[in-house]
């Protein structure tokens, strides 16, 4: 039952907020941080109290699990379950959660109320989508949690840009999003069916389809639909149009959850369904995934150093950062796969700090075109030294999260594809230069505009030690992260094994 | 029954129906638009007249009534807007009615 | 022969037209704008009630069956009805001359289209299709000093009128060709083979019955008559006119297997195809929101083709479905426009501009505008979700890959101009004067159906088994 | 966590660079530099005690396992040996001199707790590189002593060019280190480990001798080793680098971070036993930046890129004893080396800051009177760098390196470094007339300020004068035990004439650039100035052109395509759907053109297309 508490609370703490408008600014600003931080302690206390050995054959894999059936017609039941990969990413949503109510403390300055409604509901939404196990209700959170960023995009972006390009961009990632999410829906609807047709059984429970033998010219089909949704979401490099437009419109709450959680729903995504639904398909599809990875790192980079306002440089090194993941999911090796996921965790991190910190600067010099920026170095006290922090850990640094993450995927995927990891590693190369693009470009060299700007206050100051020390903690030990898990990626991994020796076997077959 | 075939008067029906057509999207006035109407209808209670003949059954004639009643209907509420069109426009034309558009 | 039983079976029709007639007598008798709605409100009331007692009934009368399909027809044109006359009243406080002839059409236009859904014989289908297209005529020009409406009514009856010639052509020819005018004989007189001028007759019908549905070639009509026609007559055409039209064709391809043949089906298809995309790109841009609505239902028809062309066991139950999410969506949409645009003012609040931050001055109506327009983007949580899934399993279940794809390409561009509509409730409007709903309309009858209409969205949205239970009951009496 | 010496010994740097960062600002210039300086004295005095007490085999420290999934298990364990230590003596010794004479370097200085901080976490940085005894801890040292390096290159940040300089030197090593990471790839996946110790045992085991991995392992790691280590491809950072202050390159561009390829290639010796012609491939590259960087060196105004050039072509000589297979002979040459060149530059430093930051030779003179020290120090360490025989440090440690040459008879190695001699000679000539001797060049060199300071500025340059002779040479234990036995031992006879070949070449080296710069001065400046000799003393100048070639074919395409693709032509294949659709509804807008008798046509036609499809498609009528 409380995994429906977890996502019942954003949600009535949304509605609590836009009420609570009447009395007064602050209030809607405490409901909401007590409502994010409540979440976290529930998913902390949840991943101190759980064990997370390997499934025995015996008991289910899941930790919690909870069931109840919705639209019996069609077999649709509320069925929420939760292991450690989604655990680990309700954690997460609750920290950035709080971080991004924190961070929107002073700019958010009209209508506070219907704001952290927004902001509540995207956050209950993506809890939904990590908890949901009935691919209806997937589908169902995954297209609900585009609404309230729509709005927050739309209404609350930038004040800078004028209010066209603010909605023209926040239409183009909705309607990405949405129309590969139908897509998503045709596979899961098709599924349905060939389940129904083969076992005579309506349900969309996950277990129970995980077993259907779709034919092969369809199933290639339905893996593309979950693929493409998923790619869109990622983003991968055709589909990633959005991304940039909607991270420079959007205010910084809303580029941390974009960045920090949004990108993460898409890869979880993909271990969850798109990986375990079709294993031979997504065997054979490796090789284009790995390239699509290669090409988002690539591409992702160059692009960022061409870039002149901060949050679309910041935005498309997570295109590439993103790109790692995709290699690592397609790579079928355990040890890829556990990379992957403490990438996701540091990507989280390190570009989040990396937004709030844009929008600290934003704060303070109103602008977010680095030609305007330079030598902040002397002029601003702290928040330097905490960019530089960050830009070593989006340049995976070592003893950051991001190097552990992007040397598993590296060290995993080796033995299975050699050159896609040399390619992927002059991305590393590329990673330096970007960051320290951004680190030259905003704070070294010589001053644009002389006078000395505050320093961070106490609010700003924990936010960036918080993810700073957690960066680095998980740098150096990442081993807990790793055991919650291990039960994940392992059966993930057989997946493509077994699924290539299929493929294989096939292979000598005709 | 050795009258004229079927066919025959269906594909009268049918030339008929295709006047009323013609008068409907060529007339400017509201006026043959409606009479072009009637055509039309007229030409379908044909139709049903010819249909019943040939099967020798009352329906199509009981039919005939019940076209003949809603073409009259008809035609009175299409008066009655076209004098209300005369009023505010001072002309007959249908085209003079086209403001909403885009 | 007409026993009481099936007489019994007609009880909700009987009981409408006895209202008109009350009604027609109470305007004779003394005018009195407020008792008129109420009494026609209370014999839609009362119909809505008998409606289990005709169900009981076992035989129905000659011309007309009363079986699963209508008793679903009739409550569903009964609810709307009933919502329409209570935004309605709000509506023409504000109409000087005369406003008791309102609900006489409106109730008249009930009677044929619990006719229409009921008809099983070629001649109860045309009589009651312009039982229900005759009062709409009037109701549309209602207003006719404003040169809107009377060009809206002109429009809709030139084209009516063709359209029904064209439906009666085809029935002529496919009666000629069978001798048979009901829809179980002609299936049995058909059986041999379908020959040209029992295609063409099917065809011809179809175009008749593709006018009123506004379907994509015969589609041209509808904006102009949404913008212009009164807020209330709108709702109603939008509403019962094509719910009625609908069912009578659902019924057409279920029994008469001329309707069913392989070609037909292929047009169908494209038909569909066309309508669906037609409908959404003609909206991309359009600053009036009436008009914007009225392409948005003709897309919607679109989706809802699909049945049409897929047939069978699942096809009658995504139907119900999804009208049941459409008129529930369209109401509230419409609702709203109807809200902000009375008391009756000569000209009817469609402009985008009157919307332009609505949330900060009426949030409630904002939030049901936008829950209204989530809706019609198919959004999940809302009603217009389930009737999308719907239709798109119903796609899938048969393989049409075709008419999926457009579904998802048509609710993609549909998105851009939903979204367009429910981002400027939001904005925060520049200084102009604009028309906004009255200060109390929460509180009025009107307001009152347009709230519970609206969270009748949400609740189908989130538990929709109930619904879906009740429609594949009655679909599976069939 | 036991508190043993060799983990206080990384530790205090660590905590120094913690309480500088954090401490933002509350510490003034002297607070902060004492805590710099006296973390790292700290850690010196450890790392002697850690010495004392070495009992002589390969100890292992493991503080925690690092990740552990399947089969990778890297832990953050310190291997400590006498490799280690020795490395560790040169590091926290020399580094503690180099920071104290920072303290009197950086007087006056703007952001000092800065300054010490990136210092601190560099010594810290290295000493996680020596001490890692598995790959991956190694490379976590690697790439943070390339961090700290852009740190302190790019210290003085307000000009351009010097934030230009720590950009390009990182990326110059990060794509070395990317090399090193393919070979850790390599390495994991066919000997499944990357601690050192087992890689060195199961390589011989795995790889046949020759093989094709074993090159290719040998290879890699040599890719990552010439960038840090700035050998000649990935060279062109190292000049660059002296935007940053004085003691900054003593320390980094000259003791620590560029041996750190060295020591490499030192520690993973078995990879390259394994592949033999890998091995006369690192002699040949370092020979060649021998060469290249003496030329350079010759055609040098700055005095610090004189010195780093010579650093460069130092480091040659150590990747040539590392190519004929004497390791040990290397590590010797590192240690010398990391003395006399410490003392050079830090000289070099005391020359520029009394003649208040002039760099420039045709500058400066006249000042051997005026700054004793420095030109003290400038003497003794230039004897060490030119290996005066018997006196200076240098002489003992590079003529192991060209006796070791010829007793593994690589003759052509042989002749390159004798070649390398002389041409240290002239230019450490060259630099010790230049800036000392003549007529002071502009009025900063006429009356300059000699630092005066006892402790922080003749002290560090008086202990590395004495280490950069003979005893310095004493000091160094052999460390032959640890690497397989070098070429010389095989050769009995040869030793002496090898020594008389040295002391020659060094005699000839001196003798002529005396002539040269003493006597000939005008003939030689005419005939720099004119034809061939101009446009060879440019070619010198910028280092054989290696600069101007990269950036050509790397740095500017790049920039191109940057600039090509700074538009997202990508996006635009996913507009095209909106465009389509907007194309669309124009087209339809205009068929809604409101007069009812068009509608009606519309209608008319749609009905007889239907009809004729009918007639015609076949499947209509029946």
């Amino acid at each position: 039952m409380i995994l429906v508490w977890l996502i019942l609370i954003p949600f009535l703490g949304g509605l609590l907020c836009w009420q609570a408008e009447r009395w007064g600014e602050q209030a809607p600003r405490w409901i909401a941080l007590a409502t994010m931080l409540f979440v976290l302690v529930i998913s902390v206390v949840l991943w101190l109290g759980g064990d997370f050995s390997l499934p025995g054959s015996y008991e289910s894999q899941w930790l919690l699990e909870w069931r109840v059936p919705w639209i019996p017609r069609f077999g649709i039941e509320i069925h929420l379950a939760m292991d450690g990969l989604s655990l680990i990413l309700v954690a997460l949503t609750g920290f950035l959660g709080t971080l991004a109510v924190l961070c929107s403390w002073h700019e958010i300055a009209h209508r506070v109320g219907f704001f952290h409604l927004n902001l509540l509901f995207i956050l209950g939404g993506v809890v939904g989508v990590f908890l949901a196990l009935d691919l209806f209700l997937f589908f169902l959170f995954w297209e609900m949690m585009l609404v309230p960023m729509y709005f927050l995009i739309a209404l609350w972006g930038h004040s800078g840009s004028p209010g066209q390009t603010r909605i023209r961009a926040a239409t183009r990632f909705f309607i990405y999003t949405q129309a590969s999410g139908l897509l998503m829906l045709v596979a899961i609807l098709a599924l349905v069916f060939v389940h129904y047709s083969n076992t005579g059984e309506l349900s969309f429970s996950y277990d129970v389809l995980r077993g259907t033998d779709v034919p092969e010219p369809l199933a290639f089909w339905l893996m593309l639909g979950f693929f493409i949704a998923f790619a869109v979401k990622l983003p991968v490099v055709p589909f990633h149009g959005w991304l940039p437009d909607a991270h420079a419109q959007a205010p910084t709450a809303g580029s941390v959850d974009l960045a920090g959680i949004l990108l993460k729903t898409a890869a979880y995504g993909m271990i969850r369904f798109a990986l375990p639904l079709f294993p031979e398909q997504s065997a054979a599809f490796a090789p284009v995934a790995m390239t699509l990875g290669l090409v988002g790192i690539i591409y992702g980079a160059v692009l960022a150093c061409g870039q002149q306002d901060i949050k679309r440089l910041i935005a498309y090194t997570s295109i590439s950062h993103m790109g790692f993941v995709l290699i690592a999911l397609y790579s079928g090796s355990e040890l890829a796969i556990q990379g992957a996921i403490i990438l996701m965790v540091a990507h989280a991190f390190s570009s989040a700090g990396l937004f709030i910190l844009s929008g600290q600067l934003y704060e303070r010099i109103h602008t977010r075109d680095m030609r305007t920026m330079g030598g902040l170095w002397s002029r601003i006290p702290v928040l330097p030294g905490f960019t530089l922090c960050f830009v070593a850990a989006s340049l995976g640094m070592p003893a950051t999260a991001n190097f552990v993450g992007e040397f598993m995927v590296l060290f995993g995927t080796f033995p299975s594809a050699p050159v896609v990891v040399v390619i992927a590693s002059v991305g590393l190369v590329l990673a330096a230069i970007y960051s320290l693009l951004l680190m030259q470009r905003v704070h070294y060299g010589p001053e644009y505009r002389p006078g000395p700007l505050k320093g961070p206050d106490a609010r700003e100051y924990g936010m960036m030690l918080t993810l700073l020390v957690l960066t680095i903690a998980v740098g150096l030990y990442p081993q807990p992260l790793l055991d919650t898990t291990a039960a994940v990626a392992a059966p993930v991994a057989e997946l493509f094994t077994d699924a290539s020796d299929l493929a294989a076997r096939a292979g000598e077959v005709n | 029954m050795n009258g004229i075939p079927m066919e025959h008067g269906l594909i009268l029906a049918s030339i008929l129906f295709s006047l009323g057509l013609a008068g409907l999207m060529l007339r400017r006035s509201m006026l043959f638009v409606l009479m072009s109407l009637e055509v039309m209808l007229n030409s379908a209670a044909l139709a049903f007249v010819v249909g019943a003949t040939a099967w020798s059954q009352p329906d199509g004639q009981a039919m005939f009534l019940l076209v003949i009643t809603l073409a009259a209907a008809e035609a009175s509420v299409g008066l009655a807007l076209m004098i209300q069109l005369y009023q505010r426009y001072r002309s007959l034309d249908l085209d003079a009615a086209s403001r909403m558009r885009g | 022969m007409l026993t009481l039983e099936s007489l019994v079976s007609l009880l909700p029709l009987i009981i409408v037209a006895t209202t008109a007639v009350v009604v027609m007598l109470g305007v004779a008798w003394q005018r009195h704008h407020a008792g008129t709605a109420m009494v026609s409100a209370g014999g839609l009331v009362l119909a809505l009630l008998s409606v289990p007692l005709a169900a009981g009934a076992l035989t129905s009368p000659p011309l007309m069956t009363v079986d699963g399909l209508a008793i679903m027809g009739s409550v569903l044109v009964l609810l709307c009805a009933l919502v329409t006359v209570a935004l309605s009243h709000h509506y023409l406080t504000g109409y000087i001359g005369p406003r008791e002839e309102f609900y006489l059409l409106l109730l008249c236009a009930v009677t044929g289209a619990l006719g229409l859904v009921a008809s099983d014989h070629l001649a109860t289908l045309f009589i009651s299709l312009e039982l229900l297209s005759m009062p709409l005529y009037g109701m549309l020009a209602y207003s006719f000093r404003a040169e809107r409406s009377l060009e809206a009514g002109i429009k809709y009856l030139v084209l009516s009128a063709a359209a029904t010639a064209f439906l009666l052509f085809g029935m002529a020819l496919i009666y000629a060709r069978t001798g048979r005018m009901d829809l179980a004989g002609l299936a049995a007189g058909l059986a041999a083979s379908p020959d040209a001028w029992t295609l063409a007759g099917a065809v011809l019908m179809v175009v008749g019955l593709g006018f009123k549905l506004s379907i994509v070639p015969f589609h041209l009509w509808t904006p102009d008559v949404y913008q212009g026609g009164p807020a209330p007559a709108t709702i109603f055409l939008a509403t019962v006119s094509k719910l009625a039209v609908f069912l009578v064709l659902l019924r057409l391809v279920m029994v008469a297997p001329i309707f069913d043949s392989e070609w037909l089906r292929t047009l169908f298809t494209l038909l569909a195809l066309i309508t669906m995309l037609g409908g959404n790109l003609l909206a991309l841009f359009q600053p009036n929101l009436k008009r914007l609505l009225g392409y948005s239902s003709i897309a919607h028809f679109g989706y809802l083709l699909v049945a049409i062309v897929v047939g069978g066991q699942l096809a009658v139950e995504a139907t119900g479905v999804y009208l049941i999410t459409y008129l529930v969506t369209t109401l509230a949409a419409f609702g709203v426009v109807t809200q902000v645009s009375s008391p009756f003012g000569g000209e009817d609040a469609a402009g985008l501009h009157h919307y332009r931050g609505l949330f900060w001055r009426r949030p409630w109506l904002a939030a049901v505008m936008t829950v209204s327009f989530l809706s019609l983007a198919g959004i999940p949580l809302t009603a217009g979700f389930i009737g999308k899934f719907y239709v798109i399993a119903l796609g899938v279940a048969d393989a049409r890959w075709w008419l999926v794809g457009s579904i998802v390409a048509g609710s993609a561009i549909g998105l851009f101009y939903y979204l367009r509509v429910m981002v400027t409730l939001y904005m925060p409007e520049p200084g102009m004067r604009r028309r906004d709903a009255t200060e109390d309309w929460g509180s009025r009858v009107g307001g009152l159906t347009l709230m519970v209409v609206a969270v009748l969205i949400l609740v189908i949205g989130v538990y929709p088994a109930p619904v879906i239970d009740w429609v594949v009951d009655l679909s599976a009496a069939l | 966590m036991m508190v043993t010496p060799v983990v206080l010994s990384f530790l205090f740097p660590l905590m120094g660079t913690l309480v500088l960062a954090f401490s933002s600002g509350r510490l003034g210039a002297r607070g902060s530099s004492v805590i710099g300086v006296g973390s790292v004295g700290l850690a010196a005095l450890a790392t002697l005690w850690a010495v004392l007490s070495h009992t002589g085999d390969r100890e292992i420290i493991t503080l925690w396992t690092w990740i552990s999934v399947g089969d990778f298990q890297p832990t953050i364990g310190l291997g400590v040996d006498g490799l280690a230590l020795v490395m560790m003596a040169v590091i926290t010794g020399v580094g503690f001199l180099i920071h104290l004479f920072a303290a009197w370097y950086m007087t006056g200085e703007a952001g000092i707790t800065r300054f010490y901080a990136w210092m601190n976490l560099f010594v810290f940085s290295m000493m996680l590189l020596v001490l890692g005894d598995n790959l991956l801890l190694l490379f976590l040292g690697w790439e943070g002593v390339g961090l700290c390096s852009y740190g302190l290159i790019g210290y003085y940040y307000q000009g351009l060019d010097n934030a230009r300089a720590a950009f390009k030197a990182f990326v110059v090593t990060r794509i070395g280190d990317v090399f090193l990471a393919l070979g850790l790839f390599l390495v994991f996946m066919e000997l499944g480990t990357l601690d050192i110790a087992t890689v060195l045992t199961r390589a011989p085991e795995f790889w046949a001798e020759g093989s094709a991995t074993a090159n290719l392992a040998a290879l890699l790691v040599l890719g990552g080793a010439l960038g840090k280590s700035a050998q000649v491809p990935l060279h062109t950072w190292l000049p660059d680098a002296m935007a940053g202050p004085t003691p900054v390159s003593a320390l980094i561009h000259a003791a620590t971070m560029v041996t750190a390829g060295i020591y490499l290639i030192a520690r993973l010796n078995g990879l390259f036993l394994l592949a033999p012609d890998v091995m006369l491939l690192v002699g040949v590259i370092g020979a060649i930046s021998l060469l290249l960087a003496a030329f350079a060196a010759l055609a040098q105004t700055d005095i610090k890129r004189v010195l780093a050039y010579s650093t460069m072509s130092q480091i040659g000589y150590m990747f040539l004893a590392l190519g004929v297979g004497a390791f040990d002979a290397a590590i010797f040459h590192l240690v010398t080396h990391a003395f006399f060149k410490a003392l050079l530059f830090l000289s070099a430093g005391a020359v520029i800051i009394s003649c208040h930051h002039e760099q420039d030779m045709r500058k400066l003179g006249g000042l051997w009177r005026k700054l004793p020290v420095a030109y003290g120090g400038f003497i003794v360490g230039g004897a060490a760098l030119v290996a005066l025989p018997l006196v200076s440090a240098g002489f003992f440690s590079k003529d192991e390196i060209l006796w070791q040459a010829m007793a593994a008879d690589r003759n052509g190695l042989l002749i390159a470094g004798l070649l390398g001699a002389v041409l240290t000679g002239i230019y450490t000539v060259r630099l010790v007339l230049g800036t000392f001797h003549g007529e002071p060049g502009s009025d900063h060199a006429r009356h300059p300020e000699p630092g005066t300071n006892l402790i922080t500025h003749h002290l560090p340059l008086v202990v590395l004068a004495v280490l950069s002779t003979f005893i310095g040479a004493w000091l160094y234990p052999g460390l032959g035990g640890l690497f397989p036995d070098a070429p010389g031992e095989a050769v009995e006879g040869g030793h002496t004439l090898l020594q008389v070949l040295a002391i020659g070449a060094v005699v000839a080296g001196l003798a002529l650039a005396g002539w040269l710069f003493l006597m000939r001065r005008p003939w030689l400046d005419d005939v720099a100035s004119k034809g061939a000799g101009a446009s060879l003393w440019k070619l010198w100048h910028h280092a054989w052109g290696f600069d101007a070639l990269f950036d050509r074919v790397l740095v500017r395409p790049w920039q191109w395509s940057v600039r090509m693709l700074r538009f997202d032509f990508i996006n635009l294949i996913m507009n095209l759907p909106a465009l389509i659709a907007r194309g669309f509804n124009a087209g339809l807008v205009r068929s809604q053109n409101g007069r009812t008798r068009s509608y009606a046509v519309v209608m008319v036609f749609g009905a007889t297309v239907i009809l004729l499809a009918l007639a015609l498609v076949p499947g209509g009528v029946a």
